[in-house]
């Protein structure tokens, strides 16, 4: 069996085949001896070799998370065009500026028909007692400005669209 | 003391609800809104909510403080850190009540609040403070006047604040006019005060405090360093017991100093003295934070003594049972401030309710938590969840511990500064003790760089659970975790529920 | 030293991986079918199964385990405590196959594992034995004789075994005949050997025992002792250091002989002697435990020393890096064994599957698992399922940590020993310090009684999940942690999982 | 509404009443304000009064239990009319003598047509290197031995059969 893994935005392919009480699976011209797998409470555990493994899941608003040897992945499946590089990402290369977290505006630092570059500072979200910057993801003209100073924002919410320069 | 109200959050809330019980004391958790689900009001005896979750509605209220203390019969309060920890109309608040704060006396707090009127406090009492104006000002003329009294490069700071704002290095002095015009306009509009004080600029230098313990029958012993050089956005990340700058000789003439200080001061109850340390191993009196430290675990694991306890037996009048030199340092402590963070992301916060919490454990690991698996991280609050502390019988293996124990803290639904952490320890400067201030951004390409690749392991786990596993898998997830649960009632429950 | 295999289980060889990892050691866990999913497996750099559940074929077989260690390439073995950690055959095996054995050499095992053979050794050092022969005897008329020559109650003991069997206690010597035969009896059919020794019974005794740590250098030091008289079926339940029936002078001639006897031993590495404690302050030796205890961390917490680790590196030929003088006793320390057993139905043994688990922590506290929620606790080993350490900076502080800690600690689908340790804890004769080897037994009615009434709140919580809550209720139950999972494909993948 | 509670085999009758933001309880003559209830992930957690309170629930092999304050406690449910009175119970006054544990039958000391007294050791189990003695629930006589020496039982196997004395 051929199957398609995504984590972390790296594709890879693996080679599976069941050999009686293991499976045997083939990736990048390596061989592994996988066997004694067992799912209980979001936990994996299972042996590659004489090594035992453990694997933790769960699934958030932030996609889907597995821990393993002390470091969080992002598990895309398969089917999933859209691969996240990542979480948090706040900017989309078309221009929407979205909060990459809930806060306080404390300041907005362009207006609408504002020319702005890459990078620039646009609005400043206080959150957890910390002031972030949030910066333009392309050089473009401000189209539309959907925040004020003192507004409340949400994950997600869009910020800032600009219209990105040709 | 009968009853205690702690006005306060999250790791720090519950570490003194802990002593408070470990003493007997009845413990009242005084909540903001936001809060009412959190694991220390879950330890309290009580928990009386003080407001919304904005801090000044609630955690920075007063008047709501004086009052929950009051509803629920208690006579002392213990405000931990942050907030109105370091709040001297706060304390003389509670001392005109008659209510006991625990912790130092309001004009002490006054007193060492003000960064001008502790450097002549300390001044006159012969500790070395760092050359520069003792006394501020907001005119320009005055402030350079000051400036050409001291060689080299200076730094401009702001009397009112931190953080920062108003903060200037002056190398050159070309351009001083308009790097002084710049400091007094940003500390006026960020403070309300353009006040500008005048300070030597040192080179590659460290932060190392001292803890104190001062009782009401005039003892003060102290214990011990921490060094605190390594520091993000000003804010301490990770703190180690001992410093691998100070030798015993070093250590003692320090101690003292810092002894001298809290004498100076006229201190009560746990403190700390912070010093600038230099190159050439010189040191200078910065400030006195007048609380308990949020590093504190590592100088309890070293020294043996509760901290915590000692605020709260000093504060109802106990006397200290131990002298200086019954004080030994033994073996080494490190502590890393998990933050919810994106640190390679510039250290944004991230907040978002916690779908799964594997916490360290292991024999010298102490996790002082605020989190549970379920709760939700809120953005009103400062983004630390939890400190991590590893002891060892020496540097090396506290640091191995540490390095073991990053490996087994699992947080998902947020980002964390755990990864962070783990490079730090791994770094080779880092492992050698060469800490300065300066440590994360100087070594910040392979501390926040891009993670190594990821190992086949990774892919073999996850087509065993995404394929193999297919709708069979039983996946941890945030329905079920989320709060309003399935529960039908709950919906209804929780209304009122923060009053 | 390249890699170290370990052929134990549950949380002491959790305790020996976590060592030999914090010193970079790879480590091998060597377990049985039964433990495929245990936390040890899991926390191992490598797993290799060697044998089924019944420790004869597994944690006892030698050639299993030498072939285990042949396979992955270690030179060396950690017997951990319990199997073959005091079997000299096996060390002797090691040594022979060339392969390190942490712990002391074969022949000072077989040495201290004789009763007779190690008194007549400390004897001959001048350390206080109890009275009574030498020479056990399985003639009835050689050990009346022998009897004889002591005067007051007397017990009589069989040489070969331990757990009560051929155990007689002689307060009146006119059925002294009798009892002889039987115990004569009783150890030939329990042991195959009748061969019975007599002993000076000792009033109101106290088992006090001294951590022993001797390098292959010369050094010996002794790290204080350890308090171990409340026991139940003639195990320990609860330990504690420092021992409260021990004065500063008293320990010191108590740590001189324990120092004596490791040396007239030939003692290399961790070791402990046990001391009979009497009424008025004498002191006989018990024996010697030729491995590390279970006890260890309270004494980890006390001394700051890394028993483990040290033993690791004698192992490896390494000097111990501190002196007598240099080791310090600090602060209290509390160890309760948490079994898995219905301690108020006569201890019986409970196994099943965890399904639910909160593990206690914060400052101060250790909990030395080996569990961990969803796994099965089987039948076939010690019941041990974790240690749980408090350390405070003095006893009653320790205490009250401890109460705190074991009211935090739940482990649901089977029966422990968590509320025993409760009612000991608040107990007042243990409270004062009172504590003899017969404690559990004098004060069982307390200590074993019926709970006391259920709280008002029980009831309201109950009524929340069990009607309020109705279908919508999410209750952790059995089917979704247990072992096969809904997960489709577990079944085929459990298979040969074993070997 | 009036509900009935089971715990560890103590029944009590509760008067619940809804009063806008919270509940009011009442229990043997005395009230109690219970609010802001939420249950997740297995955990309940509420406020009496100004006690914040939390219980966890688990389901397994021995029924349910629920842990809080320190306690570990055996609910039952209303309709359940066979009150448990504890855990671990391995002996009916019927004379049946189950197994209260997994583990390997050492010595079985009785035989069909013995006279046996209360508390008589019957049958002795080794399990987790413990040996176990199982004792007669009733004086009688032995109808039926279902074990031998050697042989491996489990949790709730019948090992011996009594008569009980009229």
């Amino acid at each position: 069996m051929e199957l398609t893994i995504c984590i972390d935005g790296v594709e890879k392919q693996l080679d599976v085949e069941k050999k009686g009480d293991h499976y045997r699976f083939s990736i990048d011209g390596k061989e592994y001896r996988v066997s004694s797998g067992s799912l209980s409470n979001g936990a994996l555990t299972f042996f590659i070799g004489n090594r035992s493994c453990v694997a933790y899941f769960s699934e958030g608003s932030g996609g889907r998370r597995m821990a393993m040897g002390g470091r969080t992945y992002s598990i895309e499946s398969g089917e999933n065009e859209n691969h996240r590089g990542g979480t948090g990402a706040s900017a989309h290369a078309d221009g929407t500026v979205e909060s990459p977290m809930p806060g306080n505006i404390i300041a907005v630092n362009v207006s609408e028909g504002d020319a702005v570059r890459a990078n620039q500072a646009v609005v400043v979200i206080e959150s957890m007692k910390m002031q972030n910057e949030i910066a333009a993801p392309v050089d473009g003209e401000i189209k539309k400005v959907n925040c004020a100073v003192g507004d409340q924002v949400n994950f997600g919410d869009v910020l800032v669209e600009i219209e990105p320069e040709k | 003391m009968n009853k205690v109200l702690v006005p306060n959050r999250g790791e720090i809330a519950v570490r003194v609800i802990r002593a408070c019980k470990e003493l007997d004391i009845p413990v009242v958790a005084a909540y903001s809104e936001a809060d009412i689900r959190s694991l220390h009001v879950q330890l309290a005896d009580e928990a009386v909510c003080i407001g919304p979750p904005s801090p000044l509605e609630s955690y920075l209220n007063i008047d709501a403080i004086v009052r929950a203390a009051r509803e629920t019969g208690c006579d002392a309060v213990h405000p931990g850190y942050g907030f109105l920890a370091e709040n001297d109309r706060f304390a003389e608040r509670l001392e005109k009540e008659g209510i006991t704060f625990i912790g130092p006396p309001s004009p002490v707090i006054r007193a060492m609040g003000s960064k001008i009127q502790s450097r002549a406090i300390m001044k006159k009492a012969g500790i070395p403070i760092i050359p520069g104006s003792l006394e501020g000002s907001d005119d320009v003329d005055e402030i350079m006047k000051a400036a050409r009294k001291i060689d080299g490069p200076i730094f401009l700071k702001a009397s009112a604040g931190g953080g920062g704002k108003g903060m200037r290095l002056v190398l050159d002095r070309t351009n001083l006019e308009s790097l002084v015009r710049e400091a007094v306009g940003e500390a006026r509009s960020a403070f309300g005060d353009g006040t500008i004080y005048i300070e030597k600029y040192i080179e590659s230098p460290r932060h190392i405090e001292f803890q104190i313990l001062a009782d009401s029958h005039g003892s003060i012993v102290h214990l011990f360093e921490r060094e605190c050089s390594v520091q993000r956005r000003h804010q301490k990340v990770l703190e180690e017991t001992p410093s691998t700058a100070l030798d015993d000789k070093l250590r003692k003439r320090m101690g003292k100093a810092a002894v001298s200080a809290a004498r100076a001061a006229g201190y009560r109850n746990a403190g700390t003295v912070e010093f600038m340390f230099g190159k050439n191993q010189e040191f200078y009196f910065l400030e006195m934070n007048t609380r308990i430290q949020v590093e504190h675990p590592i100088t309890e694991f070293t020294t043996g003594v509760d901290l915590v306890k000692w605020q709260i037996r000093i504060a109802r009048g106990e006397e200290l049972d131990f002298r200086q030199e019954d004080l030994v340092q033994r073996g080494h402590a490190i502590e890393c401030r998990i933050y919810a963070e994106d640190s390679a992301k510039n250290f944004i916060p991230s907040c978002g309710v916690i779908t799964l919490l594997k916490e360290p454990w292991g024999p010298g690991i102490r996790n002082d938590s605020g989190i549970y698996e379920g709760w939700e991280v809120s953005p009103y609050y400062d983004p630390i969840l939890s400190k991590l502390v590893a002891y060892g019988e020496n540097r090396e293996a506290a640091i191995k511990r540490m390095q073991l124990a990053l490996d087994s803290y699992v947080i998902h639904g947020i980002e964390t500064s755990i990864d962070l952490h783990k490079r730090i320890l791994s770094n080779d400067t880092f492992i050698k003790g060469e800490t300065y201030t300066s440590f994360i951004e100087a070594h910040q390409d392979e501390i926040l760089g891009s993670p190594d690749s990821v190992p086949v392991e990774a892919f073999i786990a996850a087509a065993l659970a995404e394929e193999l596993g297919g709708a069979g898998v039983t996946l941890r997830n945030e329905t079920a975790l989320e709060r309003p649960t399935p529960w039908h009632y709950v919906g209804k429950w929780e209304i009122g529920g923060g009053r």
